[in-house]
């Protein structure tokens, strides 16, 4: 089967999308963008594999589905069960480069035995804790490793470095140092060998499918015996003068954010994306051709990544932003969006004796504007307007959006989609589609 | 004999210290820094204060003048307050008696001082408000190399073949450093660039404020960091700067220190306002 | 007319918060629609002739940007980030019809960046009255002089068909008059300030002036003069403050906190170059002789020293500065500038070394009309006052 | 306005003509002192080279030592000099260079030291820093200066009180302190004469840059306009080296033109003309040849420019008049692009994107300079709504390497190339399926 491979290394976080020869979406993958773009790219790439998989699956077990209570919840649960099983293995090698790192002479001998006694501490309970983790309707700070892993070996190192009389920057450093590492062991092809032992994983757990085990068994293999051809790869994002790919394969980020959109909804007019370091406003034609552009420069104030910093120094995750801003009842102005005093900004506020939910509406609003002036220098906003990028996740930003919409701009349609953030992927995957039409 | 305590609240940490000043003559009776980590500064001030008292076994009324500096606007407590530039540099030139300038980093500011022998501010240039450049900046580079902060320093010296760092905001400058090590450039090489960087920018501001020669004093936490230092003294020497660049070891206290000498000072002109006939 | 001996000065100050609050401004409106045919004529900093409008049955009223309070989203579309911020939220009143109530607009010569927005407002409110106001750089009378005579009476005849009604001698007689009443309060309420800071906190002050961006003249006049002397009656706590003047506020207006945040870090301000328009004429234009010609010759013999006016002579440049320190018996002087301000940023070096030639201390940052953070402003007039204050004898 | 070391890929005889009259220029300047000559220094936009050169005074241009600086990428150290000595980072960064090179010592960009002027003569067109610029130099050089204001077109338009003002300022001011000065007599005829050549080399010049209507253009009206503009927006102005700069010039454009030939870059003829734009404000200087390249090898050309109309508007019929002398120069001064008005500014633009069918506007905005920056995100809207064509706008400096950001830059060109070609319905296979 023909696959065209979109893939959008962007500053933050790493999307691929695959299309089929019908340019209908196969699977998406997204991953953290770390410091090996190769490896980010690769990542992505294999996630969206993995996704492609599933779906494969779903197809293959559909003209069965009568044998299953409910197919979907059974799909939903073999993912949980994979991604578990990745988790384990993840944390496990964690677990020994963290070992090792923690031998290094680095630390006296007496601090050695403490923190190899802590970190045996705190995996244990990260492993104990997992299962809970990927139940079903558990929600998980991140779908990263890095961020779950990491929030929850915080929270454990915290409880255990004072109990064990340990400096808790002894043990962050540990981790800081192995994680980077570990997201850079990147096994490819056994995801393949991690889907059977979820499946039967999964088998196990519900006896009443023990009997048709087989021919479950056979429908899942076929799914995986279909070969993927990844007939064209285009590349976009922050990163793509970094991918090892050539000239011809990649796409400005702003092509691609505006053609993905056009996509998605047909009748956008104007796209806004703010992605973790950059804000772009888009205005497309008819034909989901970018007519003009605006980008911020140079200066990070007001992205994405500033809603990182919020919740790194709120210690929650980012989904829990949008949520608790919901909850403002007053309006607080924000002026400084440099993102790096965020952190600051917010401390001062508490101090002054604001309440928490309200300086986080009035840091969502403040985001929003410097987006909204953006969109302005774009050329305003026209109906119908899309909002992309991983920003477009948090509900609080998106209603300071609609609100500054409407008021500055009337009734205009707003379309968000749950995955927008793929929206550059996916106008990368269809210029990949279209690169080889016009090789055909 | 004056009792006085100088308490130096930051963005990052609170410093404390406790000074018994004679005639003159400064001692030190007790010093405390705590990272102040998402919890109340003022609430913190008053529990480092107490430990402090409770340390050196010291009655609060035994104080006769609690001086705040930094952000203490607010604190309760506090006798007196005195902006932060004013007790950095009486603090630097407590601590370097020939030190005739100062470049105070901290968790969000950088800033050159340049002060007369008796610690007076003759002027200073700060960094704007941008965060490119400040300890937190360097903090979270640190942590996405994994390193440990008391590490930066010596890694940095170990660097053999710096890289340049161009950005010139501390986010985009993240990802600078993303595509750094992506390139396989080594945390020692990175982190001395970004001290170059940084120093680039403090020696800039020296300069700015005409510091032409004798001692510098780097004070704040980042003294404590060895590669900013070294960093410092290389970007003075490309500059043609001729300066000597110090750190002491107490340089993280300097606000504090400056604080608990003026509030002395203030406490002898208020005694002796009281005794003259005129304050009646 | 308003009276407010009864209320103090809090009442009279709380008129002027409100007036400078109202980005509506509900009172312009209101005298708008108080006589059918009245028309409004805006202009921006930092000196035009209002006594012509006046004379024109108009109300001039002062544009000086949106201050911290407006939420500049379309305006900033219209400028990079390297331009200050009076144009975008000068654009962002315009567009969000904010300033619909003004027939007109007038753009005074004060930079590249005022000027070129005269361009910019002819192009984007197509309908309304714009001048951009040249001025001469060169004093001499039959050169710069006739230039600007003639210039005047253009503006003039523009306003005589906008009005639809001549203007006479006399009008202008009349008018040169209030605003030279207008004048002699402005500089009263200083002196006193000059005298007794403590007694008329300068975010106070500012307000006070700043009503007359918006007020008709006479009502503006009276109400310094009933400031005064409410002021005069209240007692207020003499603190131990230093006496500063501030220096490049002229166009873009600091927030009111940044002000605040001066006196409360410890520093009396006894002259500054706010709203340089209600003072730019020092002394008072003669009532006899053509108007025109006189009010020439105040801006050519009379008029208050600024960075956007060329100064002839080398030895005269910053003179006027250090007067000011001087007369005031200040001891020190801010430099506030607006960020990206060209022609305060680059004066002030020069500034600088006239003040240092004398030695009188100084210092100086940066604001924008919108900052929020307040902690650096605090933190350098508090250094700076600490050093007056411990340093000096 | 680069008289420097041409890129060493052009080697006609236009290039070396004008190299030469490049450093005889600096060197003349450098001896003066020496010779006896006095030293004016003086701005481009409305600069009255004609006039100065009746009093045999020799000419400075700041901005000239600027740029020239700039593009040896001597200026950051300039810049630094001169923020350090109080000078803020907001400002134009023309004046910081100026003023470090003085407090360097004043060594031109050639390695001659440049003299102290005798006089400064204010020409104050269109800009406002103009003015304290030379309040800055006068500071230290403690010399006359002498003011020329030139009002503002306001409305569009250049009235009889406008001219008046600058005719009058120009007889009873400045030529009679010119006159002292220099110790030499003014002589109206001389100044006719120099009018008389000026009018050829505009002449010549008119016709060279609209050589650009053609497809493909034979020049590249912005990058290569730059060097072509020298001579006549500076000290040559006038002169007879000058008209015969523009001769050659001129038949050097009508042979590629004939011939059917793109512009010249540094690196050989550009073959494939792709792309075809107007741009609107100065180049970056210190990365010129760099910024230069991310055009030609994307195939983009530009075809008309903004920026070499800084030192006086040709195209729309504006000659020297030597029968009008004083009022010709103040029309002269007057006009220059600057000092228009942004409806006319937008207008202008307008008319080049349709003239010389362009895909459209390139806005290059120039941190340090208000004059030019200062309203060109309505001048991009406005010529996109007139035109329909797409525009686009980036961000540098003239002469601070700190704001060129080369990644960035050539991250929107690519984008714009982009989408003009996906505008034009053409796909992203040049080079791949052929
Ligand atoms: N659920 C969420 N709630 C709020 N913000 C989110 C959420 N998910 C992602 N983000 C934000 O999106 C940003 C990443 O967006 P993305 O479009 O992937 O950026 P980039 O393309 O630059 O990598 C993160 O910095 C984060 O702030
Ligand atoms: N040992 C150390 N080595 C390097 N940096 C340090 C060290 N200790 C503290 N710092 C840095 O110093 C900064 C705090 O400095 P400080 O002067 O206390 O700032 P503030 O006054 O703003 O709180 C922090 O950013 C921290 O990273
Ligand atoms: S203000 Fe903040 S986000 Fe902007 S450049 Fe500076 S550090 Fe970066
Ligand atoms: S603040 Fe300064 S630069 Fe801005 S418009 Fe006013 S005078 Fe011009
Ligand atoms: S502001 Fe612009 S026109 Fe004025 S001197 Fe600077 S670069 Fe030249």
């Amino acid at each position: 089967m023909k696959c065209f491979v979109g893939i959008d290394l962007g500053s933050t976080t790493t999307k691929a999308l695959i299309l089929d020869e019908e340019q209908q979406i196969l699977g998406r993958g997204i991953t953290n963008s770390r410091s090996n773009y190769d490896i980010a790219a690769s990542v992505a790439k294999e996630e969206a594999l993995v996704n492609t998989r599933i779906n494969l699956v779903r197809q293959s077990l559909e003209p069965v589905s009568t044998l299953f209570e409910n197919l979907e919840e059974f799909l939903s649960g073999l993912e949980r069960t994979f991604r578990l099983e990745q988790f384990m293995e993840q944390l496990a090698d964690l677990e020994s480069v963290c070992h090792t790192n923690a031998s290094g002479n680095r630390f006296a001998s007496r601090e050695k035995t403490i923190i190899a006694d802590a970190l045996r501490k705190i995996f244990h309970q990260l492993r104990e804790e997992a299962p809970e983790l990927f139940a079903p309707g558990a929600s998980r700070k991140s779908d990263f490793f890095r961020d779950i892993a990491g929030s929850r070996y915080l929270a454990i190192g915290e409880a255990s470095a004072r109990e064990l009389g340990l400096s808790f920057d002894l043990l962050l450093n540990v981790y800081d140092r192995s994680i980077i590492e570990v997201e850079n062991h990147f096994g490819e092809g056994d995801a393949r060998m991690m889907m059977l032992q979820a499946l039967q994983r999964m088998l196990k757990v519900t006896p009443e499918l023990e009997s048709q085990k087989n021919i479950i068994l056979e429908k899942v293999e076929q799914a995986y015996n279909i070969e993927l051809e990844e007939s064209y790869v285009v590349g976009t994002g922050y990163g793509r003068a970094r991918l090892p790919f050539s000239k011809d394969h990649i796409r400005s980020e702003i092509l691609c954010h505006g053609l993905g959109a056009h996509i998605m909804y047909p009748e956008t007019r104007t796209v806004l994306d703010i992605g973790g370091q950059d804000t772009k406003a888009i205005q497309v034609d008819p034909s989901g051709i970018v007519s003009s552009f605006q980008m911020n420069d140079r200066c990070a104030a007001g992205c994405g990544r500033y809603l990182g910093y919020i919740a790194d120094e709120m210690n929650v995750g980012l989904h829990e932003l949008g949520p608790m801003a919901m909850k403002a009842t007053r309006k607080v102005r924000i002026n400084s969006t440099c993102t790096v005093f965020a952190g600051a900004e917010l401390r001062d506020r508490l101090a002054l004796g604001e309440e928490r939910e309200d300086i986080l509406a009035g840091l969502h609003r403040a985001i929003i504007l410097r987006a909204m002036s953006l969109l302005s220098r774009s050329g305003g906003i026209s109906d119908q307007f899309t909002f992309t990028g991983g920003v477009a996740n948090n509900e609080a930003a998106v209603m300071a959006l609609k609100g500054l919409i409407q008021e500055n701009y009337g009734e205009v349609t707003v379309n968000i989609d749950p995955g927008s953030i793929y929206t550059g992927a996916l106008g990368a995957a269809t210029f990949a589609h279209r690169a080889m039409e016009e090789h055909a | 004999m004056t009792i006085t305590a100088g308490i130096d609240i930051g963005t990052n940490s609170i410093k404390s210290v406790l000074f018994r000043i004679e005639e003159g003559a400064i001692e030190w009776l007790a010093k405390h820094t705590s990272r102040i980590r998402k919890r109340d500064p003022n609430q913190l001030a008053e529990e480092d204060y107490r430990w402090l008292l409770k340390k050196t076994d010291i009655d609060p009324e035994e104080v006769e003048y609690v001086a705040t500096t930094g952000e203490g606007e607010n604190v309760d407590f506090r006798t007196g307050h005195f902006y932060s530039m004013t007790t950095h540099a009486r603090g630097a030139s407590f601590l370097e008696p020939s030190a005739r300038s100062l470049v105070d980093i901290g968790a969000l500011h950088g800033r050159a001082i340049s002060i007369d022998e008796h610690g007076k501010v003759l002027s200073y240039k700060m960094t704007s408000q941008c965060a490119s450049g400040t300890g937190q900046f360097l903090e979270n580079i640190a942590r996405y190399l994994g390193v440990a902060q008391d590490e930066v320093g010596s890694l940095s010296l170990q660097a053999d073949d710096p890289e340049t760092v161009s950005s010139i905001c501390a986010v985009l400058a993240e990802t600078d450093v993303i595509n750094m090590v992506s390139r396989g450039i080594s945390s020692q090489n990175i982190l001395k660039g970004i001290h170059l960087s940084m120093a680039g920018r403090l020696i800039k501001l020296l300069k700015a404020i005409k510091v032409r020669e004798n001692t510098v004093l780097v004070t704040g936490g980042l003294a404590q960091d060895e590669g900013l230092c070294r960093a410092l003294l290389e970007q003075a020497s490309d500059q043609k700067l001729e300066v000597q660049i110090r750190s002491h070891i107490d340089s993280i206290y300097a606000g504090a220190a400056g604080a608990a000498i003026w509030g002395e000072f203030r406490h002898r002109k208020l005694k002796q306002a009281e005794a003259s006939p005129l304050a009646a | 007319m308003n009276n407010f001996q009864n209320g103090g000065s809090a009442a009279i100050v709380d008129r002027c918060r409100r007036l400078f609050d109202d980005l509506e401004f509900s009172e312009v409106r209101e005298w708008k629609a108080a006589e059918k045919g009245r028309k409004v004529i805006g202009y921006m900093p930092v000196y035009v002739p209002r006594e012509i409008i006046h004379a024109a049955g108009m109300l001039p009223v002062g544009i000086l940007g949106g201050g911290d309070q407006l939420e500049v989203i379309q305006g900033d579309a219209y400028y990079q980030s390297y331009i200050c911020r009076i144009p975008r939220s000068t654009i962002e009143l315009g567009l969000t019809g904010r300033l619909d109530v003004l027939d007109g607009m007038l753009f005074p010569s004060i930079c590249d960046v005022i000027r070129n927005l005269s361009g910019m407002w002819q192009l984007m409110f197509e309908d309304k009255y714009v001048r951009y106001f040249d001025v001469p750089q060169n004093y001499a009378r039959d050169i710069g002089g006739s230039y600007y005579v003639n210039e005047l009476k253009q503006l003039l005849s523009d306003l005589e068909k906008l009005s639809g009604k001549q203007i006479s001698p006399d009008d202008l007689w009349k008018s040169i008059e209030v605003y030279n009443e207008n004048r002699r309060a402005i500089q009263d309420l200083y002196h006193y300030r000059a005298k007794r800071p403590w007694k008329t906190p300068s975010p106070d002050v500012y307000l006070v002036i700043r009503a007359g961006m918006v007020l008709p003249v006479e009502e503006h006049t009276q109400l310094i003069r009933d400031y005064i002397s409410a002021v005069e009656k209240e007692e207020q706590v003499m603190r131990d403050n230093c006496r500063v003047v501030v220096s490049g506020v002229f166009c873009e207006q600091p927030p009111l906190n940044l002000i605040r945040s001066i006196e409360m870090a410890g520093c009396y301000i006894v002259d500054d170059d706010f709203m340089l328009v209600t003072r730019w004429l020092l002394e008072d234009v003669p009532t006899s002789g053509d108007p025109l010609e006189n009010l020439a010759d105040g801006f050519l013999n009379h008029s208050n020293e600024t960075s956007a006016k060329y100064v002839p002579v080398t030895s005269d440049k910053g003179q006027y500065l250090v007067e000011a320190v001087r007369k005031n018996q200040a001891e020190g002087v801010i430099f506030a500038a607006p960020s990206f301000c060209d022609p305060a940023l680059l004066d002030r070096p020069m500034l600088q070394n006239c003040l240092a030639e004398e030695n009188i201390p100084y210092t100086a940052f940066k604001y924008a009309e919108n900052s929020g953070q307040m902690q650096p402003i605090r933190e350098q007039a508090g250094t700076f006052a600490d050093s007056i204050k411990l340093w000096s004898a | 306005m680069s008289q420097m070391t041409p890129p060493d890929a052009i080697k006609e005889d236009s290039m070396e003509k004008q190299k030469q009259m490049i450093s005889a220029n600096f060197h003349e300047l450098a001896q003066a002192p020496q010779q006896g000559r006095k030293v004016v220094s003086t701005f481009v936009p409305g600069n009255i080279n004609e006039l100065l050169m009746c009093f045999d005074m020799a000419r400075n241009l700041p901005e000239i030592n600027a740029l020239q600086n700039g593009m040896r990428k001597k200026t950051g150290r300039m810049i630094m000099e001169a923020e350090r000595s109080g000078h803020s980072e907001d400002v134009c960064t023309y004046v910081k260079a100026d003023l470090g090179m003085m407090a360097q010592g004043n060594i031109g960009p050639t390695g001659e030291t440049l003299p102290k002027p005798d006089l400064l003569l204010l020409s104050y067109t269109g800009c406002f820093t103009f003015m304290k610029w030379f309040e800055l130099v006068r500071e230290q050089y403690d010399c006359e200066t002498s003011m020329l204001h030139i009002p503002y077109q306001g409305d569009g338009t250049i009235n009889e009180n406008m001219r008046d003002y600058v005719v009058k300022q120009l007889r009873e001011e400045v030529i009679p302190t010119l006159e002292r000065v220099s110790g030499v007599k003014f002589d109206i005829d001389r100044l006719r004469e120099y009018m008389r050549e000026s009018a050829k080399s505009e002449e010549d010049l008119v016709w060279v840059l609209q050589t650009a209507k053609n497809r493909p253009s034979p020049i590249d009206a912005y990058f290569g306009g730059v060097y072509y503009i020298g001579p006549i927006f500076t000290a040559f102005r006038g002169t007879e080296d000058a008209s015969e700069y523009y001769r050659t010039l001129r038949s050097e454009i009508a042979e590629r033109l004939e011939k059917g030939e793109g512009p010249i870059t540094p690196d050989g003829e550009m073959k494939d003309e792709k792309y075809r734009l107007v741009v609107e404000g100065p180049p970056n200087w210190t990365s010129f040849r760099e910024f230069w390249k991310m055009f030609y090898e994307e195939g983009a050309v530009v075809v008309a420019s903004t920026y070499t109309k800084v030192g006086g508007v040709y195209d729309f019929g504006f000659r020297h008049d030597p029968d009008h002398p004083l009022e010709s120069m103040a029309d002269y001064c007057l006009g220059c692009y600057t000092n228009l008005n942004l409806p006319s500014r937008a207008e202008m633009l307008s008319n080049y994107v349709e003239d010389y069918q362009a895909d459209g506007l390139l806005i290059n905005s120039i941190k340090s300079c208000n004059s030019f920056s200062a309203g060109q995100l309505l001048l991009l809207r406005e010529v996109e709504k007139r035109t329909g064509k797409p525009g686009a706008f980036i961000e540098t400096d003239l002469v601070d390497p700190r704001y060129f950001s080369g990644a960035n830059v050539k991250n929107r060109l690519e984008s714009y190339f982009q989408m003009i070609n996906q505008k034009r319905g053409g796909g992203f296979s040049e080079g791949v399926a052929a």
